[in-house]
């Protein structure tokens, strides 16, 4: 008994560890503190900071996908959708299940893991939810070039 | 409803199938007679997700990983283990020594944050919230640590047919050192306020007893198999992968109290000490873990074309934090899903002693008594159903399928 | 009985079944750094001494360990394993002893072993209600998994069971794909 | 205040009005001291916890929630509960001196009725939860009865001792609240005396988590084990009677047990004579006796121990209190004899 006792009383006086995001009490309605935020009157509270190779959301170089469609039939959940007419790829962010597969399968590198997690949406389809383009990306290796990986990959099929 | 002949009326209570308690999808049915508990009788099959169907049929085998992976939500490398364990001895990959340590490390920071998770429920069970909430607090550091090096807190995605994706890194290894420490500092309050708070001890000691004769009889696995005294343990008895290199002994309650009841209190025990041993193992791994490569066959292509063209079966068992986890895979030349699948979760099996730990208990222990095996129901249902039908030959398409249901649920609504 | 090595298990299998004992086979591996021996044995048994070969197992170890009754659908024939393991208990000493039954798809029956290990009740109920076959005597033979309103015939394992295309629901806003 | 001396008329009406008025004031305390408590047990579990004011937030959630009636149960029996309750307590509230003054009807009731009153909340709430007709409520029931029985002992043994005290020392009737208010039991026993009265208190402390149903013995509506016990089927306005009742019956204990043992004013220390800022002082000092007795009984133990069974909390009440009881009782006995 003493010791969950200790234990409470010295907990009673130092900081709590809940992470206050995003806002320490529930607001009175939720639409006016998004409005505010927005307005910059108020700032929400950081989430908690994640890790370097944090995977969370897909960023996708579509300049650079030569569509050899490797990251479509690996795919777990089949969430990236291949378009035919242009040879690029679609990626549905509520079906991926953040495995980073088609990250590693990809041969000219256009995929990556970005360290974005707030993804909730209403729509399943909502533009923030397809990942159809994301620009250059640092790693990604220029299509241009003709990289010998991506010869290699192409034959292995 | 029940009610047998004796003079005595009994009733049935549900415990279930969504219980405050037992936050699983399972249903007790508690025959009472006032508050003792006569009888029990345990109906599954709620969340059923037709995951061996999927990995027969839809799946090829790297997909398979994924989805074992999320068999569970807390015991998410015991699976992809077992899986890539049976698959390698299916199609004979050789996976390099490196690999098999990082494993290792990856199974045991799993059965930390498992057995911990486990203590905080159980403390909530019997009412205890503030240990609870202590016991969570104490957990964020191996989740933390675990993302640090996995990249997610609960879906690691490090396992694959022939080694492990990623490496651990040497600048990642003094964070990883600094974790343990936090946990051999404050494993000593942890073991305090469990095994020596007298209300915790009011609550735990001599409830839930599973005899030593039962637990062999009925074949339990794991932590509740070892507190009553049987040394069970897959990585001491058929050592897979690193574990054949570290001096592995299973735990039972006599190394602390001398003697074995087999109740709730010596489970705790069994689970507290094993987070020791674990935090030993995955030291132990990290100083002595080879150089080398990580993946025997890095090219996907490659690794696809090989896993099509084998033949034969494997058997993988795993110890995992709630026992033993066993995946038989067959596999036929030309088929490129897994031709036979046959996953069997820790729990799936405990499930069985439950009736025999339930006799004879208050109402009020029940959930402390049933939560002592650590049930984890998403492991054990994995079969079929997703839709209601009346069986009509037709093809149905969605439209009309989910008419049927909805009309069918106003059937039974009326 | 003292601890045997894995050829003497299997000949001692072949002493007591006779008959029905038609062929064992040892598997060994090494594993990791030291290399130390990973052993397994499969014993294929006729179904009449399938009940002998289990008490013959429990005479080996006096409570042999049940893993689980895992069931393929071979086409024309299932194939039962009984995953078992003995010699538990201490450093890399445990072999597991597989005990494989071919049953024709026209007679699915195999006797049930609760009266030898109790815990074996689960596992049995499950490879009743999913492969369909017909395990005799059992003490309760209700469905474990699949209650509720899935029709009785229903046996998700087996390859030719296309009843159950009708309950794959299609993803939303994607055409219904061929026969999978 | 002791109004009966003009006519009957307007004596009635000022009760009427002062009692309305103390039971708001005293359910509005009693919200506010659930949410300090809540506020402090989440504080000692290293959490943030809801704000100060979230009991008025739950009030207004009851209030919009459909209130049902399940379909096996008593209707009127289940709805009539709940009213029951919140009027037992609200009464409560007159008899118990609050904020440093007497009770508005001192006069009239005494210790016995108050002992009495804290028991038909309980009664209401086993009745309602054998109403309600679902296997958990009956169990539920079940227990409030054992536990509302074990808690009845010492509760009485300490009540008659402190009046058996007063009436040794003054001619008054002992049982009257305000006569109880006006002889403070320290100034009345001798050293050994104090021992006593102290066990007594410790006896008493126990009690007041027994009738708050906090975590200790929070059996009747055991979460864990029975879903809600006892209020698994309420919803709506009449889970928030019960809730009311609940947080008041918790205040009014708390209430009581600063009358019985610290029923000293601050204002005559200080020497501040003037009616109104003396009341004030006395009431601001009432509220800080409430939180330092609630603190110690009710929120420590509460964020300390686990949730006993059964019968482990009807053995504590019944066997472990009683003799506390009894032994404080003999103590004063032999003071008094010395």
């Amino acid at each position: 008994m003493w010791e969950s006792a200790l234990t409470i009383i010295k907990q009673l006086f130092q900081k709590p560890a809940t992470n206050l995001f995003p806002a320490k009490y529930a607001p009175e309605s939720t639409l006016d503190l998004l409005a505010k935020v927005a307005k910059q009157e108020v700032a929400l509270n950081p989430p908690v900071t994640v890790p370097p190779h944090f995977r969370g959301k897909i960023a996708y170089d579509r300049q650079n996908c030569t569509g050899c469609q490797q990251c479509v039939r690996i795919c777990p959940t089949k969430a990236i959708e291949f378009l035919p007419e242009e040879r690029k790829v679609k990626i549905f962010i509520s079906r991926c299940c953040f495995c980073a597969q088609c990250v590693d399968v990809c041969p000219v590198h256009t995929l990556a893991m970005t360290e974005e997690f707030l993804l909730s949406s209403y729509d399943k389809f909502a533009d923030e939810l397809v990942v159809t383009d994301s620009g250059e990306l640092p790693g990604s290796v220029k299509r241009k070039a003709k990289s010998p990986e991506a010869e290699e990959a192409s034959e292995d099929e | 409803m029940a009610v047998n002949n004796t003079e005595k009326t009994t009733y049935t209570i549900p415990v279930g199938p969504i219980h405050p308690a037992l936050k699983e999808p399972i249903q007790l049915d508690l025959e009472i007679d006032g508050e003792q508990v006569v009888d029990v009788d345990i109906h599954l099959g709620q969340v059923h997700r037709s995951i061996e169907w999927l990995g027969m049929n839809r799946n090829n085998p790297v997909q398979s990983i994924y989805l074992a992976e999320r068999i569970c939500g807390i015991c998410n490398v015991c699976h992809p283990f077992c899986l890539v364990l049976a698959v390698e001895q299916a199609a004979d990959i050789v996976v390099p020594e490196r690999a098999e340590y990082i494993r290792v490390i990856a199974a045991e920071m799993e059965r930390i944050h498992s057995h911990i998770l486990w203590a905080g429920v159980a403390a909530h069970e019997i009412g205890f919230d503030t240990v609870f909430y202590l016991t969570w607090r104490v957990r964020e550091e191996i989740m933390d640590m675990i993302e640090y090096v996995f990249g997610n807190r609960i879906t690691k995605a490090i396992y694959q047919f022939g080694g492990v994706r990623r490496d651990i890194t040497e600048e990642q290894i003094p964070r990883l050192k600094q974790g343990l420490d936090y946990y051999k500092s404050i494993f000593e309050q942890l073991r305090r306020i469990f095994l020596e708070d007298e209300t915790v001890k009011m609550r735990c000691r001599n409830v839930g007893i599973l005899p030593y004769e039962d637990a062999m009889k009925l074949v339990t696995v794991g932590p509740t198999v070892r507190a009553s005294g049987v040394p069970k343990d897959v990585r001491q008895d058929q050592a897979y992968s690193a574990y054949a290199d570290l001096d592995i002994k299973a735990i039972t309650p006599d190394v602390v109290t001398g003697t074995v009841v087999g109740d709730v209190y010596d489970r705790i025990i069994v689970r507290l000490l094993e987070v020791a041993q674990s935090i030993e193992i995955i030291e132990d791994c990290i100083k002595n873990m080879p150089e080398g490569p990580i993946l025997t066959e890095p090219k996907m292509p490659r690794l696809l074309k090989l896993l099509t063209d084998a033949e034969g079966e494997g058997v993988g068992r795993v110890e995992a934090p709630r026992g033993e986890d066993i995946h038989y895979v067959r596999m036929e030349a030309g088929v490129s899903t897994l031709s036979t699948w046959k996953v069997r979760a820790p729990t799936y099996i405990n499930l069985v002693a439950v009736p025999t730990i339930l006799k004879g208990m208050q109402i009020a222990d029940v959930p402390i008594a049933f939560a002592s095996i650590d049930p984890c129901m998403s492991c054990t249902n994995r079969a079929i159903i997703t839709d209601k039908a009346t069986g009509k030959k037709s093809v149905v398409d969605y439209e009309t399928m989910h008419r049927l249901s909805v009309q069918k649920t106003k059937e039974l609504q009326r | 009985m003292e601890k045997l090595n894995p050829q003497g298990i299997v000949d001692s299998f072949k002493k007591a079944l006779g008959g029905g004992f038609i062929n064992g086979e040892v598997y060994e591996r090494e594993v990791a750094v030291k290399k130390n021996r990973f052993r397994r044995i499969w014993i294929f048994v006729k179904r009449e001494a399938f009940h002998e070969a289990v008490q013959h197992l429990c005479r080996i170890q006096e409570y042999p360990h049940l893993v689980i009754i895992s069931s393929s659908d071979l086409g024309s024939d299932v194939e039962l394993i009984y995953h078992f393991t003995i010699y538990y208990g201490n450093h890399l000493e445990e072999i597991s002893v597989g005990i494989r039954i071919t049953l024709d798809k026209k007679d699915l029956k195999i006797p049930t072993i609760t009266d030898i290990i109790p815990g074996a009740i689960f596992t049995e109920r499950e490879t009743q209600e999913m492969m369909g076959v017909e395990v005799t005597d059992i003490p309760d033979g209700r469905r474990l998994f699949l209650e509720g309103d899935l029709p009785e015939n229903i046996h998700p394992w087996r390859k030719d069971d296309k009843k159950l295309e009708k309950y794959l629901r299609v993803l939303p806003g994607r055409k219904p794909k061929g026969k999978e | 205040m002791n109004l009966l001396g003009d006519n009957v008329l307007l004596n009635a009406i000022v009760i009427i009005i002062g009692s309305g008025i103390v039971v708001v004031i005293g359910t509005i305390f009693g919200m506010l001291y659930r949410g300090i408590d809540r506020k402090l047990v989440a504080h000692m579990q290293g959490r943030v916890g809801p704000p100060i004011v979230q009991p008025f937030r739950d009030m207004q959630k009851l209030l919009m929630k459909e209130s049902i009636i399940p379909r096996g149960a008593i209707s009127w029996l289940f709805t009539a509960a709940p009213f029951l309750a919140i009027i037992s307590t609200s009464v409560l509230l007159l008899y118990i001196p609050l904020f440093g003054q007497p009770s508005l009807l001192g006069s009239y009731g005494d210790v016995i009725l108050v002992l009495y009153l804290l028991i038909v909340p309980s009664l209401a709430f086993v009745v309602g939860g054998f109403a309600s007709s679902s296997p958990y409520a009956t169990v539920g029931s079940q227990r409030e009865m054992i536990i509302m029985m074990s808690y009845e002992l010492p509760l009485a043994v300490v009540v008659l001792t402190i009046a058996w005290k007063i009436s040794q020392v003054t001619t008054a009737n002992p049982f009257l609240m305000n006569t109880i208010a006006s002889y403070p039991i320290w100034n009345l026993v001798g050293p050994v005396g104090i021992a006593g009265v102290i066990l007594m208190l410790l006896a008493l402390v126990v009690v007041t988590i027994g009738e708050a149903a906090k975590v200790p013995f929070d059996i009747a509506e055991a979460e864990t084990e029975i879903a809600g016990g006892l209020l698994v089927e309420y919803s709506g306005r009449n889970l928030l009677l019960f809730y009311l009742a609940d947080v008041v019956k918790a205040f009014a204990m708390v209430a009581l047990m600063v009358a019985l043992f610290i029923p000293y004013n601050l204002s005559p220390y200080i020497g501040v004579q003037a009616a109104f800022p003396a009341g004030i002082i006395d009431a601001l000092f009432f509220l800080v006796k409430v939180f330092v007795i609630m603190f110690f009984s009710v929120t420590l133990i509460r964020a300390g121990m686990a949730r006993f069974k059964i019968t482990q909390a009807s053995a504590v009440y019944v066997i472990a209190m009683t003799a506390i009881a009894l032994v404080g009782m003999l103590l004063i006995w032999i003071d008094s004899m010395i």
